[in-house]
């Protein structure tokens, strides 16, 4: 212990490219940011803060215990811990926990709808935000300290969905609007003492904050936290590299990989994922609208070939599903490769060939709508190849990555095909393939329908609706039925599965007990600088 | 102090042929001395002097021979040891084109100041004030005031004494000055040779002086060194010269020298004698047979005002204006040659740009047949161009250094429909010979010219056009005699042929006399008297014409230091507060045409 | 002393070296013989016919020298090297084995410049992209020089409300943030045409870029060549040409653009360099060339991710641009010679 | 001189009306570029997309928005971001500004210090090696595209020499306010100083170069030699005063878009956070106030620049006063 106690104090510092929008937990949506609310914010229950397998679990945060389920699975009863103080020295008690609930809807945080509308009363607030009350949902019990939210139905991941920043408690009396750049009181271990979004983002720690569970909010070892925004990623390797910076937010880019394993392996921190990079098809618009297209793009895609452009297969994995491989329900197995099995060996040329033949859609023009970093337009370059190689005309297209994203979601924009990504909110196979292959992700003409391939197959949604429910009572024999959920949809072949990404960290010489969670990644104040 | 031996210098021309436009030239300079180069125009008075310099452009023109200055070859030298010892120093010039050779960008002060400071280490204050006495000393009104305008706003004789002044501000111990009067009005000329002669008995400065008026030659010159052709002909005395000249191109050139008076009696215009150069004939001139027709003015001039402002101060406001022309009215007839004459920068040339609408700021009626200039669309204007041309006075500036000489006489031919292409190249060879250039010239660009030739050049190009009304300024100024004289005698024969109208504005009293029906003498940007030409030269009523005319050279070196004018004492000046209103003015018919302005 | 007898010399006007008339040579033929006269400028001028008969000949290099299709995906190629066959995109095997390295300059035929991150064969995108990026630059230069020179001379020369709305439209473009139309664009033209009248310009088409490119430096060229013809038009020659009646088309376009050109001439080559870098940005926003296809520019950005690895990748197109640009700018020069009366070359 | 500022102010607005409409126009003809959805944020339900919608107006007609916009960018000055939600642009700006301002003031001079420097070194020399030198420079700078150079500058100074005695005082990449620490301020800004001067050394160098050679063939050159005036001085004061012009009028453009955000790889490969990274990230997610700011902003340094250049180009050369 006393060790460890040398530990605590010292500045870190942290670069990225860019900043990512506002710093409210309850609506900025972004990797970047859930990283830090970690250790600014709790929610009623939180993600282990601790490294492995067990950081997917979810813990009491401000609940002083699990919450109490009602018999039918749609009331939880948490109780509050006690003398938790904000950072603007103000006590938590429920009044906060309700007003935050209410917050959710007040500021239309983005997954007000998908997360939180199984609450009681959620789907007034949807409709008239301003008045949102929650009544009957998110009930206050001040003498007992206890909160109960009720849900119109049982709902598996609602302590995940709980354990999200999105979640996140706050004072009673916080605006009920986007809160922009200003900083919001919250528990945790720090708190922010500036954000500038063209210059840095600045975290010290909460005065008010002692540590009541060390694997949900563990105090931290940093005094001050310092995020610089700006500059390259070439450019930040350096400064890591030279002692400037402990971290970078963003990937190491590919092209020092090779150097940097050799000269600095014990500076690189490789982590696997929950997330995938693929490829959906517009299942409405020519030629994918023809099955066969889709399983052809799908036996000619060469994972290996885009295993090399992420940097190798120590960075990438190829995947046939779409559950990547650490999610819960991912049953192995791969139909579009040359050995069809558990595992992607090779593309199969000529049964790709032989379907494309068969649908007669040959000859015609494809765009395949990447985004503009480097390694999504060599994706899309490379499917480019593919799709030519199959016969089709076929040209790629690059946009920013912010207009991509919504802009393929769009039908009206008519993409045929894409390069995307996804990462997981929480580990719950829902997450991904009922997020992004159900009918309710599916909204033409509308840039927000996650729903890329526009796929919306009644009886797979069906299953997946019941699988939902029976994750409630029923965990494994729902990962099961997700498991062939997976299959079965791949045999509609929505998207091309290209590969399950790794992270990789580099951190300085100084930075020490590095940690990763498999929910939000590097745990920024479990590490240390000095 | 200076000697050239055996001198050659050489152009590269087209092609890459080397042309030699100055051969086996030699003569000396003692300290003290004023040498004159006289010599057909074109036959490289001003390629030796600037060869003296080493001022041509080493890549396209090659020296051979000795130039002994102060006991050293300069020839050997290299640049820098030109620039420590000689230019500016021992030796300074006056070049022959005042107008390009101000930098257009420096203000006139400015320029002085740098030759005052570039050999000598002079403050501020006392760099300028030796500027402001130096330009007051060529005469230059307001120089004070004058020092910070920029070249454009000067006239052709003003830029011609800033030049002047320059050369003088660093003291050579040899002066070149190369055609240094030739824009000047005799008043001022004379004002001019005074001071160069003072400055010379100050410093003991040698001169080497370029000139065809056989009066300053006379005037000034201890000896005479006459060229041809790149080849010098003649040298000694000048006294000696002038009394009995051995080759037959000196005495041809010196016969075909005009004194004023010598058209005494003469009603009309008369050409010169033509006396051939390389026989020394002399040919009686042929009269004129048109009589002008004086029934309608064919150009009629009334009220012609124009003023330009003067900009100042920080903000580069406007704070005075110069009256250069005011409320100038004349008219001229077919056939008739008007000559406009009158101190240097009373605003000549600024009349003849405004009756030609090259001045945006006039204002008054300038009527051309029966059409109203200043109403006339652009168009319109255009089209009128080819009925009135004026041959600018400088006419090295006023050719497009990127055009062939060929290219400029064709092209307003062409513009106006005149003919065909062929056509257009005919009648410019046949204006360039008769213009006393070779048509293979043609071929050439501006600046490959020397400046008589040049101002031949553009004299045909306004011929190109056959208008109706020329406006000629200063266009024989640089004309060595004999050619001059062929010059004059060709406008006699077009205005004879066809009765064009001349508006003659020049300096030179002598050609003046010559040519003209009627004279029109400005002062300050108005005219002071104007009435038929023997009534002005021999009855002159005004006191500055008086003055004008008593200051003429003679070309007669017995004679030379006789010529007294009287000093100028006052100088005035066209520039005038904002507010100045111009004064009435009433005229008093003295006779017949002849008015005088009465002056209060 | 005697006076000469007729000399053979061609500056008196007696002897006009006997020749009929005025022998004439148009300014075309002048500046062919001025330009072939210089050794400079012929060695120049086919260096430069050389790079484009190089990028011209791309198709051949590809076939019989690269052996690789340069615009297909090379990810999971292999080539014999030294016996040897080593794939194309090398796994890195030391420390950790993280990252993928393309092959470099092998100097052999196949993948002589090395490899891209896509694995293609570099050297032979350089020659397929010198067609785009020569042509695109090329045609981009010419149009804004066009462009820039009408424009500035009208508004130095016509003046009043002709310069106060030309300068206005010369700071509009200049502050426009071009980069915003080309991301607009890029996304209007995915997968379909711009309808302009009754014409169609396709996604790939290079009409966009090159008419986007010859506009962004319009500005930059037309503001100085309106200052010199302001200074031109107080100029005497200019006034003794209105004095001839000469029409003002002709003025602008015989006396005043001639003494323009040099300032024309001077910025060619630069705007060359600068519009084959902004044609790689544009490329970049996916207006202009479009993958797979190259263009110098695009190979730079595309070397850009490899400069710690492969900076021969970044370093071919970059110097490719650059000789490209000195050679111009060597013909430039004796070009701007050759138009000079004044100067030696000029006769 | 009233009636002339008040012209330019005039050219200012049309200048400044011209750009916003344009801007404004693209922006909502972009397909994608519907901010509503991408400020509801990922995965958004529709009713939330649609609520944004309407919070932020954007159902209203394109004019009254447009108008809007102007309001509170002009008169209410409180015009906040699409993408960093509740950043008040102007300030951003505002922040922002100096750093470009450093960065672009300091390469000026550099820039007019080496370009003047190589324009005249190259002609005096012409056609001898320094010269060849030199214009091969100088066309090698106007070939690399500066995120190159700067990517180089980068690679040397920061990683493969960065622990050598030559760049080891080169500090982490950045802006640090001059009033901050201004060694440092100077220690970072250095190179990048030199890396966006190095192009405009190569563009101005050659344009004074010809200038000079060409002003060199006039005859007043002839006579400031004649007076005696030593080369250099022929050189600077007569030759080089005349081809200054074209020089003057570049860098006015050049410095006015600069200040305006154009230096933004430089400003982005040096981790300098100035007004070109903002409208850069701006325009990569269509911000539309950002973008609006930024373009009326730096057309306001255009204007200003080239007012000022109008008024220089006179000073120097009075015969662009027009009559
Ligand atoms: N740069 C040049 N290139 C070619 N030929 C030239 C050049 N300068 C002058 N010449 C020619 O050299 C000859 C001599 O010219 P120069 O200027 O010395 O004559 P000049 O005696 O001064 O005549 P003027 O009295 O007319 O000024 C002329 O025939 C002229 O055409
Ligand atoms: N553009 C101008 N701006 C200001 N003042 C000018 C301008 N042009 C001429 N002037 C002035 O107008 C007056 C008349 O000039 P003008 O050229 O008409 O004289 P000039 O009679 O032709 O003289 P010279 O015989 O010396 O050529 C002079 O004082 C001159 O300085
Ligand atoms: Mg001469
Ligand atoms: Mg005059």
């Amino acid at each position: 212990q006393d060790a460890d106690a040398a530990h605590y104090g010292g500045t870190m510092k942290l670069l990225g490219v860019s900043s990512e929008g506002t710093l409210d937990p309850h609506i900025n949506y972004t990797a970047r940011y859930w990283q830090l609310y970690l250790y600014t914010h709790d929610g009623l229950m939180t993600f282990k803060k601790v490294a492995g397998p067990q950081s997917a679990e979810v813990v009491p945060d401000l609940a002083e215990d699990m919450p109490t389920l009602s018999s039918d699975g749609r009331s939880y009863t948490f109780k509050l811990r006690k003398g938790i103080k904000f950072s603007n020295g103000k006590d938590l008690t429920v009044d906060d926990v309700v007003a935050s609930f209410q917050r959710i809807f007040k500021v239309r945080s983005p997954t007000s709808g998908s997360f939180y509308s199984g609450i009681v009363g959620a789907d007034k607030c949807l409709a008239a935000a301003e008045t949102c009350t929650l009544e009957g949902g998110v009930v206050g019990d001040a003498a007992n300290n206890t909160v109960t939210i009720n849900l119109v139905a049982p709902d598996a991941e609602f302590l995940y969905k709980l354990a999200v920043p999105h979640a996140a408690i706050m004072p009673a009396d916080t605006v009920a609007k986007d809160a922009g750049n200003a900083p919001i009181p919250g528990t945790g271990a720090y708190m922010f003492e500036s954000y500038d979004p063209n210059a840095s983002l600045i975290m010290v720690r909460n005065p008010n904050f002692k540590e009541w569970s060390k694997e949900a909010q563990p105090k931290g070892y940093p005094d001050r936290i310092e995020y610089t925004f700006g500059g390259t990623e070439e450019a930040a390797v350096n400064a890591i590299l030279n002692g400037q910076a402990d971290w970078m937010y963003e990937p190491v880019p590919t092209d020092r990989l090779a150097e940097l394993s050799v000269s600095n392996p014990d500076l690189l921190r490789v982590s696997p994922l929950n997330a995938w990079w693929y490829a959906p098809m517009n299942t409405n618009l020519a030629p994918f609208n023809d099955v066969r297209v889709r399983q052809a793009l799908n036996y000619a895609v060469d994972r290996d070939a885009l295993v090399s452009l992420f940097g190798g297969p120590a960075l990438a994995s190829p995947v046939c599903t779409i559950l990547p491989p650490d999610m819960p329900g991912h049953d192995p197995h791969c139909d579009y490769t040359a050995n069809p099995g558990t595992d992607w060996s090779a593309p199969d040329m000529d049964k790709a060939h032989a379907l494309v033949e068969e649908s007669g859609t040959k000859g015609q023009k494809v765009t395949v709508v990447s985004d503009d970093t480097a390694t999504s337009r060599a994706v899309g370059t490379y499917l480019q190849t593919v799709l030519s190689d199959l016969g089709y005309d076929a040209t790629v297209q690059s946009i920013s990555g912010d207009i991509q994203f919504t802009y393929i979601q769009n039908t009206n924009n008519k993409v045929q095909i894409s390069v995307t990504q996804w990462y997981q909110d929480y580990p719950a196979p829902s997450n991904f393939l009922n997020v992004l292959f159900g009918c309710d992700s599916f909204t033409p003409g509308s840039d927000s329908s996650v729903n890329m391939s526009g796929i919306c197959d009644k009886s797979l949604d069906d299953r997946m609706k019941a699988a939902m429910a029976l994750a409630a009572t029923d965990p494994e024999a729902a990962n099961k039925e997700w498991g062939k959920i997976d299959h079965d949809m791949m045999a509609l072949a929505p998207a091309v599965p290209l590969f399950t990404p790794k992270d990789v960290d580099l951190n300085s010489k100084r930075l020490g007990n590095y940690q990763f969670s498999s929910q939000f990644h590097w745990l920024v104040g479990n590490s240390w600088v000095q | 102090m200076l000697s050239l031996r055996n001198l050659n210098v050489s152009f590269l021309g087209s092609r890459g042929k080397w042309n030699r436009v100055v051969k086996d030239l030699s003569f000396d300079i003692a300290t003290g001395e004023t040498v004159a180069l006289v010599g057909e125009s074109g036959s490289g008075k001003s390629v030796t002097s600037l060869s003296i310099m080493r001022l041509l452009d080493p890549a396209t023109s090659r020296l051979e021979g000795e130039i002994i200055l102060d006991g050293k070859d300069i020839l050997k030298l290299d640049e820098a040891g030109m620039i420590r010892d000689i230019r500016g120093q021992t030796v300074a010039m006056i070049f022959q084109e005042p107008m390009t050779s101000l930098h257009p960008i420096h203000r006139v002060g400015d320029q002085i100041i740098e030759a005052l400071t570039s050999h000598r280490r002079l403050s501020k204050t006392e760099a300028r004030n030796e500027a402001i006495a130096l330009l007051e000393r060529v005469r230059i009104p307001n120089a004070a005031q004058r020092m910070d305008d920029y070249p454009h706003a000067f006239s052709g004789g003003m830029r011609q004494r800033v030049m002047i002044a320059m050369a003088l501000a660093s003291r050579p111990k040899l002066l070149i000055a190369d055609e240094p009067t030739t824009a000047l009005d005799v008043t001022v000329q004379g004002e001019i040779l005074d001071l160069l002669k003072d400055l010379q008995a100050e410093y003991g400065m040698a001169m080497l002086f370029i000139t065809h008026d056989m009066g300053v030659v006379a005037e000034m010159a201890d000896r005479t060194v006459v060229m041809y052709r790149g080849n010098p002909v003649e040298q000694g005395l000048t006294a000696e010269v002038f009394a009995n000249p051995r080759e037959i191109y000196t005495r041809a050139l010196l016969a075909s020298v005009s004194t004023l008076g010598s058209m005494k009696g003469e009603p009309a215009p008369l050409r010169f004698a033509e006396v051939d150069m390389q026989t020394g004939v002399i040919n009686p001139p042929m009269p004129l047979e048109r009589q002008p027709d004086m029934s309608q003015p064919l150009l009629d001039v009334r009220n012609l005002v124009t003023r330009f402002d003067v900009r100042g101060g920080m903000l580069n406001r406007r704070i005075a204006r110069v009256h250069a022309v005011e409320n100038v009215s004349f008219s001229i007839f077919a056939g008739e040659t008007l000559s406009l004459v009158g101190e240097s920068g009373c605003g000549k040339s600024t009349t003849g740009k405004s009756i030609i609408r090259l001045n945006s700021s006039s204002t008054g009626s300038v009527r051309l047949g029966n059409d109203e200039l200043f109403k006339l669309s652009s168009e319109a204007m255009r089209s009128k161009r080819c009925e009135i041309q004026m041959i600018p006075q400088d006419p090295l500036a006023s050719m497009n250094p990127r055009m062939t000489v060929g290219d400029a006489l064709v092209e307003p031919y062409r513009e106006h429909g005149l003919g065909s292409a062929d056509q257009a190249r005919a009648k410019a060879a046949r204006l360039m010979e008769q213009v006393d250039l070779s048509p293979s010239m043609l071929e050439r660009y501006p600046h490959e010219f020397s400046g008589g030739q040049r101002q031949r050049v553009c004299i045909a190009r306004a011929l190109m056009l056959d208008p109706k009304v020329i406006i000629a300024d200063e266009s024989v100024s640089a004309l060595d005699v004999s050619v001059k004289a062929q010059v004059v005698n060709l406008l006699l024969d077009i205005q004879d042929k066809m009765g064009i109208a001349f508006l003659f504005i020049s300096h030179d009293i002598a050609v003046v006399e010559r040519i003209s029906h009627r004279i029109a003498v400005m002062y300050l940007g108005e005219i002071v008297e104007i009435g038929p030409r023997a009534e002005i030269l021999e009855r002159p009523q005004h006191t500055y014409t008086q003055r004008l005319i008593g200051a003429v050279t003679v070309p007669d070196p017995s004679r030379r230091h006789l010529r007294r004018n009287q000093p100028i004492n006052e100088l005035r000046t066209p520039i005038r507060p904002l507010d100045f209103v111009a004064p009435e003015r009433r005229y008093r018919e003295v006779s017949p045409g002849h008015l005088v302005r009465i002056d209060e | 002393m005697t006076i000469p007898s007729n000399e053979q010399t061609a500056l008196s006007p007696a002897v006009s070296a006997g020749d009929e008339g005025w022998s004439r040579r148009g300014p075309w033929r002048r500046v062919l013989e001025g330009l072939l006269a210089s050794p400079t400028a012929v060695i120049s001028a086919s260096l430069l016919l050389l790079i484009v008969i190089a990028t011209l000949m791309a198709p051949v290099y590809a076939k019989y020298v690269s052996k690789a299709d340069p615009f297909r995906s090379g990810l999971s190629a292999k080539i014999e090297l030294d016996g040897k066959r080593v794939p194309v995109m090398q796994q890195s095997t030391e420390g950790l084995g993280l990252g993928v390295t393309p092959i470099g300059p092998t100097w052999g035929g196949q993948y002589f410049l090395g490899a891209d991150a896509q694995g293609r064969d570099v050297a032979a995108r350089l020659f397929y992209g010198g067609r785009n990026s020569l042509l695109i630059a090329g045609a981009s230069t010419v149009l804004c020089l066009l462009v820039a020179a009408v424009v500035g001379i009208a508004a130095g020369y016509l003046g009043g409300l002709v310069d106060g709305v030309l300068s206005n439209v010369i700071d509009i473009i200049w502050a426009f943030p071009v980069y915003l139309l080309a991301i607009s664009l890029s996304i209007v033209m995915i997968g379909r045409s711009l309808a302009i009248g009754p014409f169609e310009i396709s996604s790939s088409s290079l009409i966009v870029p090159i008419l986007i490119i010859g506009l962004v430096y319009v500005p930059y060229v037309a503001r100085p060549i309106r200052g010199r013809v302001l200074a031109l038009n107080q100029s005497e020659f200019i006034l003794a040409a209105r004095g001839l009646g000469i029409r003002p088309s002709r003025i602008l376009w015989k006396h005043i653009l001639p003494n323009v050109s040099t300032t024309l001439i001077v910025f060619a080559p630069m705007l060359m360099a600068l519009n084959i870098v902004t044609e790689s940005s544009l490329s970049f926003l996916s207006v202009g060339v479009q993958p797979p296809n190259a263009s110098w520019g695009t190979i730079l950005q595309d070397g850009q991710s490899l400069l710690y690895s492969r900076p021969v990748v970044s370093m071919a197109p970059g110097i490719a641009i650059m000789a490209t640009v000195l050679l111009l700018n060597l013909l430039g020069d004796v070009l701007r010679d050759v138009l000079d009366p004044k100067s030696a070359r000029g006769r | 001189m009233l009636a002339a500022i008040v012209s330019r102010l005039l050219r200012m607005v049309v200048v400044m009306f011209g750009l916003s409409v344009i801007t404004f126009l693209i922006f909502f003809a972009t397909p994608g570029s519907d901010p509503a959805a991408r400020i509801a944020g990922r995965n958004a339900a529709q009713e939330t997309v649609e609520a944004v919608r309407k919070d932020f107006g954007f159902d209203r007609p394109i004019y009254v928005q447009y108008g809007l916009m102007m309001k509170r960018l002009f008169v209410t000055q409180d015009l906040t971001s699409f993408a960093n939600r509740g950043q008040e642009i102007i300030p951003a700006v505002v922040a922002a500004a100096p750093a470009t301002l450093s960065l672009v003031t300091g390469a000026a001079i550099f820039w007019m210090l080496g370009g003047t420097l190589t324009g005249i070194l190259a002609a005096a020399f012409k056609d001898r090696w320094p010269d060849k030198l030199l214009m091969g420079i100088s066309m090698m700078a106007v070939a690399m595209p500066v995120f190159w150079v700067g990517e180089m500058v980068n690679l040397v100074t920061q990683s493969r020499l960065h622990n050598t005695w030559a760049f080891s005082w080169v500090p982490a990449l950045g802006y640090t306010p001059l009033s901050e620490d201004p060694g440092l301020w100077l220690k970072s800004m250095i190179f990048p100083w030199l890396t966006l001067a190095f192009l405009y050394i190569g563009l101005y160098g050659r344009m004074l170069r010809t200038g000079i050679i060409e002003t060199y063939h006039e005859d007043f050159i002839r006579t400031a030699r004649a007076k005696g005036l030593s080369g250099r001085k022929v050189l600077l004061k007569h030759a080089t005063r005349s081809a200054i012009i074209p020089i003057v009028i570049m860098f006015g453009m050049d410095f006015g878009v600069l200040v305006g955000g154009a230096a933004v790889l430089t400003e982005v490969v040096f981790g300098i956070n100035g007004v070109g990274r903002l409208t850069y990230q701006a325009l990569k997610v269509l911000d539309l106030p950002m973008i609006m700011t930024t373009v009326l902003y730096a057309s306001f340094f255009v204007v200003v620049a080239n007012a000022l250049v109008d008024l220089v180009c006179i000073l120097i050369d009075p015969r662009m006063r027009r009559a």
